[in-house]
């Protein structure tokens, strides 16, 4: 047997299995359990990595029929580039968070079973692993669901909190809602292949029919709801914030930075290579919600103070940009213009594989500091640079990457979608010219809310005083994390940087799935000078190097640094400047509430905020208070505007509907003679 | 072989910058004092005022951390980065190629990013102030920044700022209303972005105003020498880019020394006329009140996306 | 031969339960002789399947691919729900809330309930249809009301008089059925045989037979539960001893729809319109709307679960209603899937509340600490229902999902909006149920997990891997009922 | 007697049914009620007979001796024990809006012609047009159950749509096959057998048989 991509995706997914079997041989030991299946799944993943890469780079499809499923419609499953490209993407950070995982679950030991943590979390990565693999619609389906069920139950993990169930049962709903409108797309797909039989169902049947404009778009719009609601595009992406920091912190960096994407590919799945039709208003309408997703995601996340629901609305900023580069996919695919297709679709496939390493990273360090604090409010942490030195320089790699900063690797995709809208030329359409400028001026605010946003998260947690009760909380250097979790965090913030200054080599490993998606390709010009040098389209039109800034920025800070250290002066450490008060504490220091006040009073309006001050004075001396209380309340408005309507109205209905049976058996047989009458009537 | 040439103009370039900056301070200072009647302390104080400083010993808070010592040779080391970037002397700068125009407003973010951490790390109710405002002031600033240069260079088609001052330079002149849009936003972001009056005012240290000298408070010595000297070389790039960008005639378009020296002279002057009419704003001006500023900065936004608004729907 | 087995034990059993049925190997006669049903449907089923369909006894009997697998069904479900009755009602018993008499009548009345539904599945004559399914009911009202609480009586006599006017209903159906196949068939039995109705269909006379239909319809909708017909449901299934919820819940129900769909075939070979399909298709989305939205106010836990029954009915309903390949395919197979997961539900949910004394979900938590059989059982059970992969309900609902989008696509929305409803709702309660510390009023109890497990594992079997011979069943079936 | 007689004496049976039919839904006392019910199933009997006569076909006959045993017989007896058991038989039930209850009960009758109607039109027999009195029956049994709220009532309003049910498939098609019948007699004898055990049943839980104390189980709160 030839050894093949795919193949080597069957050794990753007997991996997990064969994981998921030791399970109960080592459920009465609970640390030997994570020794062993967590090494395991990283082992798994990497395997994955491997296929992925390496399917990706030969370029041609496998595909596989498995003679499990319905009887007609036995799994397909099928290895793409583009399958191959998020199988990258998975197992990379799923590789990392296993073995974060290994340090991580430790702290449960002793207090709470990790069996079922195990077990969901296995099951959660293989479900990952075959959405992306599957190639018809029951077998995709079934995956799509594993993922979720899965994950349900791992947000659920500490079920004893009830805001966690809450979390878990509103993520399952609004996962399950999302699903069964993709299945009516699949639906509307079978339907359009005319369905005489399930092999109707296959992704290979879907590829080969042609779609009516008018079943296409309702094909497209229902994927993309469903999809949506996975990827937790606003406005249904109430269940995010709520579910992500729900879980494990380890989980919820899988889920943030990985389980997403796979609503992406669904995405770009169903939209580039079974569909097929490109309309300009797709591709408007995806641009819009990507615009409206990426700001209000990133103000939401500023207004947070809970570290992991900051996070988590930042991904959901991370997505929406990610959709605006889909959008213009399709505008420019609709326009005919494959170059700036490419353009935009290697933009969406580099962002989401930086994604899933910064939000990744940034999740395993939050889980850190839970894991060392107990705490995931970030007004009772500060000054944990001094006790966690690798937690907080991995923290700051995290953030700087995400917010865009070069030479990480968050600024090259969005420095593509930049240049993917200034590229885009004087189109026919006029809705379009204003939504290309308006588009690139809310991206551009975008990622400077998004630095904003970073200096609070790091400012406010790890510089600074320690803002919690007992102070000082901690000895120095005793809540720095284990061994396996700093690996699990040095990983990703490597291949953040590797990916920042690298990427015309990784444009280049990925540009034939732009290439078989809308038939342009950028690799060659982009690697036209070489792997230092990216250049999208020309040299003359944009370059940048991370490398060279890289080095340059490192050479000329250590230059600096010996030039100014060859003549010794001497460094005095004083206490800090008390502006001549008796003593200065933690408490003066400027919180998470205070430092995003500025943006909260510009943006207020988008939010549904309640602030409250109540001064409370002695007697004595009324113009003297002695205590200030001040609350502040921020919630998300779409709870109000779409969400609590509908479950209103559902009880509504329900109490309407629950007036059918009030207990009178004469009652019901007066429906009996009513229905019986009117369908007499009507048959006859 | 690699050309040699070009390297030494980016290295002359490099000391131009280095050397100008606090010159370019200088004179503005100066101006200023004429303009409000004072005497001034002449051309040459700001590196006077440096030098004092890398000779100085460092007082460091207690609690203060790697990343605080660390900042001060960043943002130097990236501000010179950007130096070498954009076009002061001449288009062919080898290092051109290094950013474009869109990594030269991200190598400023990462300025920002920085300082404003330092500023949060002492753990004093000036420096988280002075963070939280300075970032935002960045997230509009920022934007709106783009926004101005990505109309020069959609008319360009290009995102490099060498071939946009090129194809500036040889284009025809055509009075764009796209471009005017961009340069008035330009103007407004420079003085946010820069620290000037009416948003910022880099002479006082008058608690509640301050906002970029409210971050740095807690500095002193080598590190205090270092912000301000990379605070002066920001102010003289923002200038230099909007040079580049709507004024570029002058710059050379060669490796000719002659050409080179005309740039250098051409630079002189231009900056010399910027530097009066900075003045003639900041003496016009009075300082805004800081919930004034995200007004003063939508408003320069706005016109900047009106700029690139009018490219598509008017030219 | 094992035609007659599979009728006769049941009643042989059921006849001697009546004398022993209170005695301590009671439970075990019952195991025994629902066991020797079940194997005797296997038995038929492998008959049908090498030979293919057969009349037997007469012409009396009738075995098709689409009876037969409801024969086993049947047999398999009761036999399963005899063993966990056994250690069900012995708690039961011992906590006082059923003596001697009750033993034996439940004994009993479980075996002459099982025989009412093989017989009402097997013959061939349309009337004994409507008299087995007359014996079915009079057979479990008093089962109903075995506890005599007050509710319990005024469940079994809703459930009596409700059934008893909508069979009686399907009786003047039945009747207008044999006035038109009278004239083409003649006088006599065989005017009242499927398999001689089903060969001249296209013979009969339409305006009868739609009238018909309508009685039929109204008739055993009834027993299958279709809204607005079906306020006895939630009653009858709340307040009998749950392995009776089971069953009825589990198979009653399909009996009536089989038999339904029995008479649809017929209607729309007369016919030739598509009549009846709508009829069918109305009353199941209604069904399925309502039951959706009046599962949200629930706070009994079975009564919950009866009213998620009317929901799964009607889309077996709508399914069947909706006609064609795909969407009968998932019809039938729902159908199966929705007995085998209910059942378990019902089981888990009968321990759930003994465990708390209790049947109010508002009371019961805790479960996956407390008897993770009872927890995880009713977790995944629901998961199962709610139409979660890889579960065989999901691929049921997908097939009728993706035909109903391509045949009938404006009505999605509606079964969207039930489907999803009726999910939120199910897991808004069942949460908190499993999850969460174990509460103060939670006893401990030995639960019959292997009934349990077994009807999930083979939920998930079915729903990964169907064997072959269940699809060439289906698929014949589908081809009977087209 | 000639067929033409038969057949007229056959509508004369209907008449009468469908005249006890409107005096079951308006009458108020118990033994009424019961009376009332026995002359039904008496008048049924008579035309199952001369029914079976016409068509020749003589299991019809024995339909018609087990109609007259159970529904004339036995079932009365059951309900008159049970009555007697239960110290109901002498009451009385109130009824609301007789006038109204009769003009339903008339606008039923018209459906049922109204609908039967085709059907009779291709019916060969001499007793086609009973099949609208039949269906009349089965309508106004169901509109007796719905507007009485005894529970004994309400059973004799079973008892009497299944009568219609009956006549139906007597009249309208000369009888079902016999196997058929005996079952369905078996089935109401089993009915009789259960709802006796109800009647005691509700008794002792509510202390009496008015159905309207059984709402309980319902979704309103």
């Amino acid at each position: 047997m030839n050894l093949s991509p795919l193949i080597v995706t069957y050794l990753s997914l007997f991996l997990i299995a064969f994981t998921i079997a030791l399970v109960p041989l080592f459920a009465k030991h609970q640390k030997i359990l994570i020794y062993v299946s967590f090494p395991l799944m990283s082992i798994a993943s990497a395997i994955a990595v491997v296929a992925g890469i390496w399917s990706v780079a030969i370029d041609t499809p496998e595909s596989v029929t498995l003679s499990i499923g319905l009887p007609d419609l036995p799994f397909h499953l099928r290895l793409d580039p583009l399958s191959g490209f998020f199988l990258t993407t998975i197992g990379l950070l799923s590789f990392f968070v296993s073995i974060y995982s290994t340090g991580y679950c430790k702290g449960y030991a002793g207090k709470r079973s990790v069996t079922h943590l195990v077990i969901f979390y296995s099951l959660f990565i293989a479900g990952m692993f075959l959405v992306v693999l599957s190639d018809d619609a029951f077998f995709f389906l079934i995956s799509w669901e594993l993922m979720a069920i899965a994950s349900y139950f791992l947000v659920m993990f500490e079920d004893e909190l009830i805001e966690n169930r809450r979390a878990a049962f509103l993520y399952l709903v609004v996962a399950h809602i999302g699903a069964l409108a993709i299945l009516l797309s699949f639906g509307v797909l079978a339907g359009a292949t005319g369905l005489e039989s399930f092999s109707g169902y296959t992704f290979d049947a879907m590829r080969q029919t042609e779609f009516p404009l008018k079943w296409a778009t309702v094909a497209f719009l229902l994927a993309f709801f469903g999809f949506s609601a996975k990827a937790g595009v606003i406005p249904l992406h109430v269940w995010l914030p709520e579910a992500h920091p729900a879980a494990p912190s380890n989980v919820s960096a899988l889920m943030s930075g990985v389980m997403l994407k796979t609503a992406i590919y669904g995405i770009i799945r169903v939209t580039f290579d079974l569909i097929r039709v490109f309309p300009l208003w797709w591709g408007a309408m995806v641009l819009i919600l990507g615009l409206i997703t990426a700001i209000m995601g990133i103000l939401y996340a500023i207004m947070q103070n809970d570290i992991k629901r900051m996070l988590a609305y930042s991904s959901v900023e991370n997505i929406g940009v990610i959709l605006i580069g889909i959008g213009l996919a399709i505008i420019f695919t609709s326009f005919h213009i494959p170059v700036l297709a490419a353009l935009s679709l290697t933009a969406v496939f580099y962002h989401s594989i930086n994604h899933a390493m910064f939000k990744g990273l940034l999740f395993m360090g939050a889980g850190a500091l839970l894991h060392a604090t107990h705490k995931k409010n970030m007004d009772e942490m500060g000054g944990l640079i001094h006790y966690m030195p690798w937690t907080s320089t991995l923290f700051l790699i995290g953030s700087i990457s995400i917010s865009a900063l070069p030479p990480f690797n968050g600024f090259i995709s969005e420095w593509l979608l930049f240049q993917a809208f200034l590229l885009s030329p004087s189109l026919n359409s006029p809705l379009l010219n204003l939504l290309i400028p308006m588009g690139a001026a809310l991206l551009a605010l975008t990622a400077a809310l998004v630095a904003a946003c970073f200096v609070k998260a790091f400012g406010i947690t790890f510089l600074g005083h320690w803002r919690g009760h007992h102070h000082p909380p901690l000895q120095k250097m005793g809540l720095e994390v284990n061994w396996p979790m700093r690996i699990g965090m040095i990983l990703p913030a490597l291949m953040c940087l590797i990916l920042g200054i690298l990427p015309a080599m990784v444009i280049e490993w990925m540009d034939k799935i732009s290439d078989e998606l809308v038939g342009g390709k950028i690799a060659t010009t982009a690697g036209a000078f070489g792997w230092l040098w990216l250049t999208p389209v020309a040299h003359e039109r944009a370059s940048y190097s991370g490398a060279i800034v890289f080095l340059w920025i490192i050479v000329v800070v250590m230059l600096v640094y010996i030039l100014l250290h060859i003549r010794k002066t001497a460094i005095h450490r004083v206490p800090l400047w008390d502006c001549g008060f008796e003593k200065i504490t933690p408490r003066m220091q400027y919180n998470a509430a205070s430092f995003s006040m500025p943006i909260r009073r510009i943006f207020g309006f988008l939010f549904n905020i309640r602030e409250q001050v109540r001064l409370s004075t002695s007697t004595i001396s009324p113009s003297f208070p002695n205590r200030l209380y001040y609350r502040l309340r921020i919630r998300d408005r779409f709870w109000g505007w779409i969400y609590r309507p509908i479950s209103e109205s559902s009880y509504w209905i329900s109490r309407k509907f629950g007036r059918l049976q009030q207990g009178y058996i004469h009652v019901y047989l007066i429906y009996s003679f009513i229905t019986i009458i009117i369908l007499l009537i009507f048959a006859r | 072989m690699i050309e040699l040439y070009p390297f030494i103009i980016e290295a002359i370039q490099i000391v131009i910058v280095l050397l100008f900056a606090p010159l370019f301070v200088g004179w503005v200072r100066m101006l200023k004092c004429w303009f409000q009647g004072r005497t001034s302390a002449g051309l040459f104080q700001p590196y006077r005022g440096i030098l004092k400083l890398f000779h100085k010993d460092v007082i460091l808070a207690e609690n203060a951390s790697w990343l605080f010592r660390f900042t001060p040779y960043l943002v130097f080391g990236v501000t010179v980065l950007a130096g070498g970037i954009i076009p002061i002397i001449s288009l062919t700068l080898p290092f051109a190629t290094v950013a474009d125009v869109i990594a030269i407003v991200a190598l400023f973010a990462i300025v920002r990013f920085f300082t404003a951490l330092a500023g949060m790390d002492i753990g004093t109710a000036f420096g988280g102030m002075g963070s939280s405002r300075e970032m935002m002031i960045g997230s509009l600033a920022e934007p709106a920044m783009l926004m101005a240069i990505f109309t020069v260079s959609l008319i360009s088609q290009t995102t490099s700022l060498s071939n946009m001052a090129d194809v500036v330079i040889h284009k025809e002149f055509i009075l764009r209303p796209s471009m005017a849009f961009a340069l008035l936003a330009f103007v407004l972001i420079s003085l946010a972005e820069t620290g000037r009056i009416p948003v910022d005012n880099p002479a006082t240290h008058l608690e509640l105003t301050m906002i970029h000298e409210a971050m740095i408070l807690e500095y002193s010595g080598r590190h205090l020498a270092l912000i301000e000297w990379a605070g002066m070389i920001k102010l003289f790039l923002f200038t230099t880019i909007g040079i580049a960008s709507f004024f570029p005639w002058g710059i050379s378009t060669s490796v000719n020394l002659i050409n080179i020296s005309a740039g250098i002279i051409f630079l002189i002057l231009k900056m010399g006329f910027l530097g009066i009419g900075l003045i003639l704003i900041e003496t016009g001006l009075a300082k805004m009140r800081i919930f004034r500023v995200p007004e003063f900065l939508g408003s320069a936004f706005l016109l900047s996306t009106l700029g690139m608004l009018s490219y598509f729907i008017l030219e | 031969m094992t035609l007659l087995i599979l009728l006769s034990v049941s009643f042989i059993s059921a006849v001697v339960l009546a004398f022993v049925g209170d005695r301590k190997f009671a439970p075990e006669i019952n195991i025994l002789g629902s066991a020797a049903t079940f194997a005797a449907g296997v038995g038929l089923a492998i008959e049908v399947y090498m030979h293919g369909p057969m009349v037997a006894g007469n012409k009396f009997f009738f075995v098709d691919a689409f009876n037969v697998y409801l024969a086993v069904l049947t047999s398999f479900v009761s036999m399963t729900t005899a063993v966990f009755s056994r250690r069900y009602m012995r708690w039961e018993r011992e906590h006082g809330r059923v003596g001697h008499w009750g033993m034996r009548f439940y004994h009993a009345m479980f075996q002459l309930f099982i025989f009412a539904m093989l017989l009402a599945l097997l013959t061939n004559n349309v009337g004994v249809l409507w008299i087995a399914m007359e014996l079915a009911t009079l057979s479990t009202v008093l089962l109903v009301s075995l506890y005599r609480t007050p509710t319990a009586i005024e469940a079994a006599w809703k459930y009596f008089i409700l059934c008893g006017v909508g069979i009686a209903l399907a009786l003047f159906g039945t009747v207008l059925l044999y006035f038109a196949a009278e004239k083409v068939l003649g006088e006599g039995g065989e005017a009242l045989l499927w398999t001689n109705l089903s060969q001249v269909s296209d013979k009969l006379e339409p305006t009868v037979l739609s009238l018909a239909f309508v009685f039929l319809m109204v008739g055993y909708g009834t027993k299958v539960g279709l809204a607005p017909l079906h306020n006895w449901l939630p009653d009858a299934h709340s307040e009998g001893p749950t392995p009776i919820s089971a069953v009825l819940s589990g198979l009653l129900l399909n009996i009536a729809l089989y038999a339904l769909v029995r008479c649809k075939v017929l209607v729309d070979g007369a016919t030739g319109t598509h009549q009846a399909g709508y009829i069918m298709m109305g009353f199941g989305l209604l069904s399925i709307l309502v039951a959706a939205f009046s599962l949200l106010r629930q706070k009994d836990i079975k009564r919950m679960f009866a009213y998620s029954s009317i929901e799964h009915m009607g889309i077996a309903t709508f399914a069947f209603g909706l006609g064609g390949q795909i969407a009968t395919f998932g019809a039938l197979l729902h159908m199966l899937v929705h007995s085998l997961t209910k059942s378990s539900i019902f089981f888990t949910a009968g321990h759930a509340s003994q465990m708390h004394r209790t049947q109010e979900m508002d009371k019961i938590k805790g479960l996956l600490k407390g008897n993770p059989l009872v927890g995880w059982g009713l977790m995944f059970g629901v998961m199962a229902i709610v139409g979660m992969p890889p579960f065989g309900v999901f691929v049921s609902e997908f097939l009728i999902l993706t035909a109903t989008m391509k045949d009938a696509p404006l009505l999605t929305p509606l079964l969207l909006i039930g489907i999803g409803v009726a999910f939120a709702a199910l897991f808004r309660r069942v949460q908190p149920m499993v999850a969460g510390l174990i509460p103060a009023n939670q006893h401990p109890l030995k639960a019959a997990h292997i009934p349990v497990i077994l009807h999930l594992v083979l939920v998930l079997i079915i729903g990964l891997y169907m064997p072959d011979f269940l699809s060439q069943w289906f698929h014949t079936a589908v081809e009977l009922l087209k | 007697m000639s067929i033409n007689l038969a057949a007229q004496v056959n509508s004369i049976m209907a008449a009468l049914i469908l005249l006890t039919s409107f005096g079951l839904l308006v009458q108020r006392r118990m033994y009424g009620l019961l009376h009332l019910f026995a002359w039904q199933g008496l008048f049924l009997s008579i035309s199952t007979a001369i029914v079976g006569y016409v068509s020749g076909s003589h299991h019809l006959y024995i339909s018609s001796i087990l109609t007259l045993a159970l529904k004339v017989i036995l079932i009365p007896y059951i309900l008159h024990f049970l009555m007697k058991q239960l110290h109901i038989h002498k009451e009385v039930e109130q009824l609301v809006n007789v006038p109204t209850i009769m003009l339903i009960g008339i606008a039923l009758v018209i459906f049922s012609y109204y609908l039967t109607a085709p059907i009779r039109e291709l019916s060969t027999l001499v007793t086609r047009s009973t099949l609208a009195v039949a269906l009349a029956t089965v309508m106004l049994g169901l509109l007796m159950m719905i507007t009485r709220r005894h529970a004994v009532t309400q059973i004799i309003g079973f008892l009497a749509l299944e009568n219609g049910l009956f006549f139906a498939a007597t009249s309208a098609t000369y009888g079902m096959p016999l196997v058929v019948e005996l079952g369905v007699a078996l089935d109401i004898l089993i009915a009789a057998f259960i709802f006796g055990i109800f009647f005691f049943q509700i008794r002792t839980t509510f202390d009496s048989l008015d159905v309207e104390q059984m709402t309980k189980l319902k979704e309103e709160d």
